[in-house]
């Protein structure tokens, strides 16, 4: 069995309690808003984009509504990709899912989550942020849920 | 033909007797029996997996929402399904089309349009139209059948001429036996601009569908007639018509969220799916399919098309019998009366010999007024049936002529 | 309290293990495990009497048929409806309520009237009422809580003093526990002319539940939260109001007479019973009510509410929980939080100790928005649990508080 | 096992094929209608009342609408009660009634009906005839259907 510890690494926890650009962007010029309609779960995400590239970005969470895997997500998340271009963002978010469905681990930090692997349950949880990113960078004006059928 | 003694053996109710005799089983139009692997994969489900679904953290309800999707995507394959979001589980026939009715119908259905649906239907694929149309003031129109008992092209293409706003009909009739020739009929009703409701409660436990090649709008079947428990079924719909359309139960699963006056709504298909999800019925929907799919529709099809031949064959040479519908294009139902024995004591006479047959209007009260009947007698097939079966049937119903003096 | 070792022996998946540890299952509001007799009632229904029923002339079908009154009439008894036709099998509460609501609420709800429901209730009695609202010009007015987590009478006696059409509570709160005076409420909500739907998907597996005693006017409950098969429940409402109210799903079975255009309908209940029933989830649900009787429901209650009282003691321990819901009047239901670990991470770590608990808005977000969460965990529990589930469930709590290190 | 034969009695085969009083009343001043909404089989009654007294009475059945059991029962009924007094057919269809439901047979040839306990499919359409019966003395205005509690 997976241990708890291999789902709840260390840099999880730290980023849960201190979340990296939590924070509303006022200068976003793409921004998406990301739910997981069965947890109530939810994420405002904020991107400044400038030509090709992520130049900031930054999420809130709702007082309360982000378990510690959707937080530490999003908190690694903005962090990796902040000053990439839009097509490394897409494709560490591709890298990301494959991890998360079985593949092999994600690059640099984001390894954190491949326990996340051992917990079905938690998938969508550490998917959510990404998904938001994909949406508002699609420009997509729909509020994204996780609550699609690839995710289960 | 299907190895029907082997098949047998599967099904524990078929040991049983049924007034001192062998039970012959020939209301399968109704409903059918249930294989052990059924049985089983519910019972495995109840002591292995029972949780709530789409909601819970922990193990078991993970593998309960698995258990519920992957029967889904089961579903989806088996009736060649757009996407698996296209299946939405409902308890059967009557709720998928009691949806349609409630949901596309009262967004897109106004004063003055046209709901065509046709007079071989069977009043689950009636009666919702009837409502919706009185309640918005369109106008039901009964597309007439032949002689024969087909439907009426000459009268659809009429129907087809006032551009309803939808046109619903069944893919294969449970009082006639008729299969519809029913991609020729969505294309037709869609050329008139018409969706189009296709009633598969009689296909899809006993031939091969693919609603893509259909090209039908929505598509409604049971899963207790094909095997599978009772409160099974899906409608089977386009997924940008579902998307469009307004929830039909509110309730827990369907909503994104809930303020105190509004809510907004969760993704298809969980839009329509208001409520605790009945994971047992698609659980044992997934194994009824896995079950048929080992046979092969097209195999099921022909097993019970060759003993409905054989069965017309032999009751149409008892003087006084006659069978309904057409003589070819037909499934495993054979309609039928004889003399002036009443249907109803024919089937008390045949049960005495262990022959469960159906009598009555078989939920089809227009159909029968144009028939010119009160009621028939109905023997129907499905793959535990043999030609054994149509010879009890045949001399049960000998017996009753005896019994009653017919031919007088 | 009960015997629970013993009872633990009748339901199969107590044995099977969660995540290598004995599994304590504390997710019995969302829904309930099955006793071996409700799955051997399944069993043994399509092993020896399946048939579509109320239509059949043969043997196995006038089974079928008994069985399925059969079931009707054990569950009138066990509500104390005031007739066997008072009870209107369905899928669960939330179909329940959306048929009171769509036939019920759609003849008798106009633009302008108030509906009344509580800032309590589960979205199965909130969104049904929006959506009637929101097509008749309704308004829908939600009664607040108190601090302690009651229905607030005051604002209560408020909105009755709008002469609602219709009020809606819950007898018993899924996600604060609160067992609410639905009597009282009711003859208040009389008093003011409304008619009164109670949510019973809480009470009925939990407490002795006599609904002429309530004398509610419509009463729903889903039989997968009480031993019974998914899928099964009813709606018991005054048989007056069901003579009165037009059918819901148009189909089989509800009618009498079918003409091209129009029809007539069955009597109650058949007239609410479209489509083939589910006669096997109506046998397991007379099933799950024997097994209930047999231990009695006031002893079920006492033994839940002893339960919740020792976990709601040993939990209160731990610095930094909060409970949830009143000190008293409460059901088997102990809503928490634990300071800033989210309920989510809370249930996979307790899923880690092989307990089972719901973490999220428990389909009540209008409630969750008045406590001031965005979700709670919540243990609830039923007969096969246990002293010894409690103390799991509160060692695997500190658990979670050591690896989050809370309190901080 | 109850053999078809008690069930089918020569008088009920008689009277399925001849019934009797099958004919509509042009002088009824009570009638009624009655069905069993789940086979479709439907009767038409007409009684002529005079005082206490059932002076007259027929019915009718449309075209193939009744099998051998209930029109035989309305048959037999008709015969039974012409001539007496409302009380008496009261008297009667109760006696009928508990015959079916498993008491002593009713009295004179309506005992033919005795075999139809062991065939409880068929218990409705032996008292199809006898429930419109009591609709019409009732001169309850609503069509009468079998499908009551009672009957299953
Ligand atoms: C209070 C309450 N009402 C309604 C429901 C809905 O019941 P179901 O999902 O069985 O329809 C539930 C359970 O989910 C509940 O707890
Ligand atoms: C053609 C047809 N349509 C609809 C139905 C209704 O199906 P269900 O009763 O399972 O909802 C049936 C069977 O009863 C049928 O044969």
């Amino acid at each position: 069995m997976v241990d708890l510890g291999e789902l709840y690494q260390q840099t999880i926890l730290d980023h849960n309690r201190n979340p990296r650009n939590f924070r509303r962007l006022e200068t976003a010029n793409r921004t998406a808003e990301g739910s997981n309609p069965l947890c109530g779960d939810r994420i405002h995400l904020f991107v400044h984009v400038d030509g090709d590239t992520i130049t900031d970005i930054g999420f809130q969470m709702p007082q309360g509504a982000g378990c510690a895997i959707s937080k530490a997500s999003a908190s690694l998340m903005t962090d990796a990709v902040k000053g990439k271009s839009i097509a490394a963002a897409e494709e560490m978010f591709q890298a990301f899912r494959d991890m998360l469905a079985g593949g092999t681990n994600a690059p640099g930090k984001l390894a954190a989550f491949s326990g996340v692997r051992a917990f079905p349950s938690r998938i969508k949880c550490a998917n959510l942020a990404w998904h938001a990113l994909h949406a508002a960078l699609q420009n997509s004006a729909a509020p994204v849920t996780t609550e699609s059928a690839g995710d289960f | 033909m299907l190895e029907t003694q082997k098949l047998r053996r599967d099904f524990p109710i078929l040991e049983r007797q049924e007034n001192g005799k062998r039970l012959v089983y020939l209301d399968n139009a109704a409903t059918s029996q249930k294989p052990r692997k059924v049985l089983e994969a519910i019972e495995h489900y109840y002591r292995c997996h029972n949780a709530n679904v789409h909601r819970g953290a922990y193990g078991l309800a993970v593998e309960a929402t698995d258990a519920y999707e992957a029967a889904r995507t089961t579903v989806a394959r088996f009736v060649n399904a757009w996407t698996r979001e296209a299946v939405v589980f409902t308890r059967g026939t009557t709720e998928s089309i009691n949806l349609v009715a409630g949901s596309w119908g009262r967004a897109n259905v106004q004063r003055g349009d046209s709901v065509v649906v046709t007079a071989m239907d069977h009043h689950s694929n009636i009666v919702p139209w009837q409502i919706l149309c009185q309640e918005k003031g369109a106008k039901l129109r009964m597309v007439e059948i032949t002689a024969d008992g087909r439907i009426d092209l000459a009268d659809y293409g009429k129907a087809l001429d006032a551009k309803p706003k939808l046109v619903a009909f069944p893919y294969v009739s449970n009082s006639l036996g008729t299969v519809n020739p029913a991609a020729q009929l969505s294309k037709l009703a869609h050329a008139a601009g018409a969706v189009t409701v296709v009633d598969g409660a009689q296909s899809t436990p006993h031939l091969r569908v693919d609603v893509q090649a259909l090209d039908c709008d929505f598509y409604a079947f049971s899963g207790h007639k094909m095997l599978a428990p009772m409160g099974s079924g899906a409608l089977v719909a386009k997924p940008a018509l579902l998307d469009a359309m307004p929830p039909y139960h509110g309730g827990g699963e369907m909503i994104e969220r809930v303020w105190d006056d509004r809510s907004t709504w969760n993704k298809v298909p969980h839009k329509f799916e208001g409520g605790t999800p009945n994971v047992e019925a698609a659980v044992g929907l997934e194994a009824a399919i896995a079950y048929l799919e080992h046979l092969g529709m097209d195999r099921v099809a022909e097993h019970e098309q060759e003993l409905a031949r054989v069965a017309i064959e032999r009751l149409s040479q008892i003087e006084g019998v006659t069978i309904y519908g057409p003589r070819d294009h037909r499934a495993g139902v054979v309609p039928f009366t004889y003399g002036d024995v009443h249907p109803h004591d024919l089937a008390t006479i045949l049960d005495r010999d262990g022959v469960c047959i159906r009598a009555g209007h078989h939920c089809t009260q227009p159909l029968m007024r144009r028939l010119g009947v009160a009621a028939t007698a109905r023997a129907s097939f499905y793959i535990y049936n043999d030609v054994d079966d149509v010879d009890v049937l045949v001399s049960a119903v000998r017996k009753a002529g005896e019994l009653f003096g017919v031919p007088a």
